[in-house]
């Protein structure tokens, strides 16, 4: 091809503007039997994006173990949903927003959250918690205050306003996320006996197209295509402010009012099939409700409700404004459908029919400007076979411990360390008790609301720890399950099922393309060890800003179930004399830790983790719980016992411990600590020694009430825990002195 | 001492939450209205006196500071007045 | 069963909150639906919830206060019906008048979600209790204000009907709840309705509940 | 179509803690600022024609509309500007 040629350079802006390369454009003219025309080139270009094809995941994400006889509806559905028996099913999905949030991080977090919520309930489920994950960069990177500030308040913002509690939550701070901040929405909804669940596949010829919410503005046009490119794009195509797409504004009250409408008319029976616009807005919203119904729409675009009256076919199409559902309803109830926006003060426009031909035909005034296969742009987008290398379970090197002592000074930087820092500033800042549900909040380590119905309690809690990532991807994946299953296990929850927001860097560099390959592996493996299928989830890949890539990051959203909210073991201690014990997995690794990346050392590890070992470590912890003698419990992280110890250690209690200050910084996959009374040792020593196969036990001390840590030793001093305390809030202070 | 008035306002091709929930409420309660948009008002008193450099000085720092945290060029306009 | 009624504004989110709590109390909620005006003769009392109603836009509570069921609260108020307004219901309360004072921006700016501590202040049996009460807040907009004059009649009225033990928000004298000159009408920023159980944490919200409908 | 907009402030003795976090921050940074207060500024457009008589009716309905809702005189004042 020569760049002189003058149709070849036009062929050339075309591709760039529409982010298709030559081989899909060679594949679209093959398919249409000629090349794209007018509007065809925005649906390609929005459809066979990364983002909404998933082009470059799809053949992997296969690999996920996804059964489960409490599947109710898995991948491929807005959400996936398990069903809890007693006539209750929950629905659950996490996304990510990450480009929009860096950047506009008010807009961009606050429109993830509706973007989640709105997966959720176009389902027929009434959304009952949220949760996020948040990674940001080094506290010094540029913007990196006021991103963080952005995207809490974005969080905040919306969630509190809509009136969905926020109970969970991660933030991970590094410097690989400088100028790809991650921001990864989780929401939860609730199906009662009664509650109807709906889904997106479009029936019933002559049915109608209806379109409710808000208008449609030149939001974020482009946007799924956008997302599905490196920032800062290549050099041929830098990122060109004036073409940057408007920010998508949120609306939390008219989600509000779209939460309570779709739910009615839903339940009401009115709606055939409804799917949300989200990336891609109406263009993918119909053409996978027409796909997977497996008919074709006659839609008037013209007939859109339009903020801006001088929009394009094409911007309509393309458009990501917020806040828009479309449906199918039988013509018969569209005027009760109409009643009902109505009420809530929102409009339903017919905007097409549903015709047997399997063709989407877009009318325009009185002209048919594109009529086309849906499948074409559905079933038949690229499905790329990126290369990777197949040997990730390898070990790059053997973790064989090591035998330093351990000084004041370690100590005070551990403790010094943002891993370490109290996240309250964010959470505080979101309605954790809206829904009047929540049994436990974003101050513990698992999120816990109330189901209606049963008064049973469900659990959320959200993983991945990204610098066992950056150690050994395939092992980190692993963690990003076994870690939050073993904290659901410890508050008496048993694991059910698994969502995740796989965050990657550019799947076309063979490296980024192996830690995808080793997660997909390694969270698939834990999962069938815990026979917690994965039900929904999504990929971000292109988190790569001029050459950098991002951590690979897959975060994931655990649910377990409990059976009662009043018998949930606490996280902190409660009373003096009551005794601490460790409890450690059968062919537990051990590894140097987070400690290790905190002094500039590559994080090794002992070995791979035993996956039959660690589920039955999960479902012992979890049987033991239940047998009620645990008060109090917490797993071992990032810097091993001493630090989550002082997480307990609420005022004015302490610990005295017959273990060294050496061994109290070790980490090892895994150790939990639980409390129980000292009145109850014996019983309790008899209840675990029934789980021997499950892990070995050592009594690593007592709760003391002098807010002390004493070691058995003595080579250190007795710690207090207020100082440690302090020096924990300082690490934020210092970090974020206006976020306080 | 100068005072100046800084007019903030979403876009106009910018989405307007909070002007659409007025407006609806007002044109539903039968106000003669055709359009409202809300934004932020920000009143602000600086250093300086009234002269032509004076005055230049001034709104070059009222910019400034607009720039720097009372609005989002990215989604907001602003006006500045010399009150 | 007696009826008890809540308000319902587009927006408002804690609406079935409070609707599950009248439940458990014994009593039988009835929605009093914004667009409507209503003859409340038949019910026992009327509850304003919290929660967002028109995305506290504009100023909270100001354009659900303009509302028609309102201004039938507001004279059925008049004859004596009781009123509890919670969060966002005692911004409304404040807005439509029948509250004195006003809730503004807290003084830290954010939005706070914790537990407070709250010490009765009034006499009237309707309101008072004995010892403090632990209560969740959840709001960006509590910050009770109200001018000094008017704030001396309020104590020498006794309509001083809650005050936080450690201000969370900034409001003067640590205000969190008052209440209308006949005492038949209250709001507080707390939400009581978020600690009816144990394992919400706190049990004592059921105790003003019960309080004011019994 | 007459444009009108009206600026709300928060009256002076009332605590302003938006604007005194805003006064901080910019102070903070160094900029000449003696003090700053956050408001409201809320855009309308009614239908009416530039006659004197047309102007005063639009007026008079813009007052209606900010006594009605758009601000809260116990503790905001308000300016109102034909545009
Ligand atoms: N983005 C967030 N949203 C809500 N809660 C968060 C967020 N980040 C951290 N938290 C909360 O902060 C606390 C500390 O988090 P973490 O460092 O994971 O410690 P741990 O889970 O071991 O207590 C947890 O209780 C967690 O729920
Ligand atoms: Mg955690």
């Amino acid at each position: 091809m020569s760049t002189n040629d003058p149709i070849n350079a036009e062929l050339k802006v075309k591709l760039g503007k529409y982010r298709l390369n030559s081989f899909e454009f060679q594949k679209i003219n093959e398919l249409l039997g000629r090349p794209p025309e007018g509007v065809e080139w925005a649906l390609f270009s929005a459809l066979w994006s990364e983002h909404c094809s998933y082009k470059s995941s799809r053949r992997h994400l296969k690999k996920f173990f996804s059964t489960s006889p409490r599947l109710v509806s898995g991948f491929g559905e807005n959400a996936g949903v398990i069903d809890l028996g007693e006539g209750e099913r929950v629905g659950f999905k996490m996304e990510s927003h990450n480009h929009p949030s860096y950047i506009e991080p008010y807009q961009g977090a606050a429109t993830g959250v509706g973007g989640i919520l709105r997966d959720i309930f176009t389902m027929g489920a009434r959304p009952i918690a949220l949760a996020n994950y948040l990674c940001f960069g080094k506290p010094a990177a540029k913007r990196m205050q006021s991103l963080v500030q952005g995207v809490v308040h974005g969080i905040s913002g919306y969630g509190n306003c809509v009136g969905v509690p926020n109970i969970s939550g991660q933030t991970e701070f590094h410097e690989s996320y400088d100028e790809n901040i991650l921001v990864n929405a989780f929401a939860l909804g609730y199906f009662g006996k009664k509650d109807v669940l709906v889904t997106s596949s479009a029936k019933g010829v002559g049915n109608w197209v209806v379109y409710v919410g808000a208008k449609t503005g030149r939001d974020g046009i482009h946007g799924a295509s956008m997302a599905s490119e490196s920032f800062e794009g290549s050099a041929d195509q830098p990122l060109d402010e004036s073409k940057r797409p408007t920010v998508q504004i949120g609306d939390p009250f008219y989600e509000k009012l779209l939460i309570e409408s779709c739910l009615e008319v839903i339940n009401q029976n009115l709606v055939v099939a409804i799917q949300d616009m989200g990336a891609a807005g109406l263009t993918s919203s119909s053409f996978e409700m027409a796909s997977k119904g497996g008919v074709g729409f006659d839609m008037y675009l013209d007939q859109v409700p339009l903020r801006d009256s001088t929009m394009t076919p094409e911007d309509i199409l393309l458009s990501e404004s917020q806040e828009r559902m479309l449906l199918v309803c039988e013509p018969k109830k569209f005027e009760a459908i109409k009643k009902v926006f109505s009420r809530w003060n929102l409009e339903a426009t017919k905007i097409g029919e549903v015709i047997e031909d399997r063709n989407i035909n877009l009318h325009w005034h009185d002209e048919v400007i594109c009529s086309i296969d849906p499948d074409l742009l559905t079933e038949n987008a690229p499905n790329y076979d990126r290369k990777f290398e197949p040997d990730f379970t390898k070990l790059p090197e053997t973790y064989v411990g090591d035998s330093n002592k351990i000084s004041l000074s370690d100590i005070e930087t551990i403790f010094s360390s943002l891993q370490l820092a109290p996240k309250n500033w964010i959470y505080d800042q979101y309605d954790q008790r809206v829904g009047a549900q929540t049994a436990r909040d974003c101050s513990e380590p698992v999120g816990v609301v109330v189901l209606p119905e049963s008064k049973r309690a469900l659990g959320i809690v959200l993983g991945c720890r990204p610098y066992l990532m950056r150690a050994h991807s395939y092992t980190g994946a692993m963690d990003a399950i076994y870690y939050p299953a073993i904290e659901l296990a410890l508050k008496g929850l048993e694991p059910l099922a698994v969502t995740d927001c796989l965050n990657f860097g550019n799947p076309e560099k063979p490296n980024v393309m192996t830690d995808f390959v080793a997660t997909v592996e390694g969270m698939s493996e834990a999962c069938r060890s815990l026979k917690a299928p994965v039900i929904s989830g999504n990929v971000s890949f292109y988190n790569e800003t001029r050459g950098q890539n991002i951590t690979p990051t897959p975060s994931t959203g655990l649910v377990g179930l409990g059976s009662s909210a009043d018998q949930i073991p606490g996280s902190y201690f409660s009373k003096n004399s009551d005794l601490i014990y460790l409890l450690t997995s059968k062919n537990c690794i051990s590894i140097s830790g987070k400690r290790a990346e905190l002094v500039g050392e590559r994080l090794k590890l002992s070995g791979l983790i035993n996956v039959e070992s660690t589920a039955a470590y999960v479902s012992g912890l979890l049987a033991l719980v239940k047998l009620g003698q645990v008060k109090a419990s917490r797993i071992v992280g990032a810097f091993g016992v001493l630090p989550t110890l002082v997480k307990m250690a609420s005022s004015p209690f302490g610990a005295q411990l017959e273990i060294s200050a050496t061994d109290s910084i070790k980490e090892n996959l895994y150790e939990v600590i639980v409390v129980v009374e000292a009145n109850n040792q014996k019983l309790f020593e008899v209840q675990l020694d029934n789980f021997a196969e499950a892990f070995t036990y050592k009594k690593l001390g007592r709760v003391t009430a002098d807010a002390e840590i004493n070691f058995k030793d003595q080579s250190l001093p007795a710690l207090s825990v207020a100082q440690l305390k302090a020096l924990s809030r300082k690490a934020w202070q210092n970090s974020f002195p206006e976020l306080t | 001492m100068l005072k100046f008035g800084v007019q903030v306002l979403p876009k106009p091709e910018v989405l307007d939450s909070q002007g659409r929930a007025v407006e609806t409420l007002l044109k539903k309660e039968g106000f003669n209205l055709n359009s409202c948009r809300v934004g932020k008002y920000i009143e602000l008193e600086v250093e300086g006196d009234s002269s032509v450099a004076g005055l230049a000085e001034a709104m070059s720092s009222i910019k400034k500071m607009s720039e720097y945290v009372l609005y989002n060029p990215l989604i907001e306009k602003i006006e500045i007045i010399k009150l | 069963m007696k009826k008890v009624g809540i308000t319902r504004f587009l927006g408002t989110n804690c609406d079935r909150d409070i609707w599950a709590a009248v439940e458990d109390l014994g009593f039988q909620p009835e929605w009093l639906w914004f667009e409507n005006q209503y003859d409340l003769k038949e019910y026992q009392a009327v509850f304003i919830p919290g929660g967002f109603s028109y995305g506290d836009y504009l100023r909270c509570g100001a354009l659900a206060a303009r509302s028609q069921v309102m201004k039938s609260v507001k004279s059925a108020s008049q004859k004596g019906l009781p009123v509890f307004g919670i969060c966002n219901g005692f911004q409304i309360l404040c807005e439509a008048g029948m509250l004195p004072g006003a809730l503004l921006r807290n003084e830290s700016v954010q939005f706070i979600d914790t537990w407070v501590e709250l010490e009765s202040m009034t006499s009237d049996k309707r309101w008072s209790f004995q010892d403090n009460k632990k209560i969740p807040i959840a709001h960006g907009e509590g910050r009770y204000f109200i001018f000094e004059d008017q704030k001396a009649k309020l104590y020498d009225q006794d309509q001083v009907w809650l005050k936080y033990v450690n201000n969370p928000n900034g409001s003067m004298d640590d205000i969190a709840g008052v209440l209308n000159e006949a005492k038949n009408v209250g709001g507080l920023m707390p939400h009581p309705e978020r600690a009816m159980q144990t394992w919400m944490g706190s049990k004592d919200g059921r105790i003003l509940l019960e309080k004011f409908l019994n």
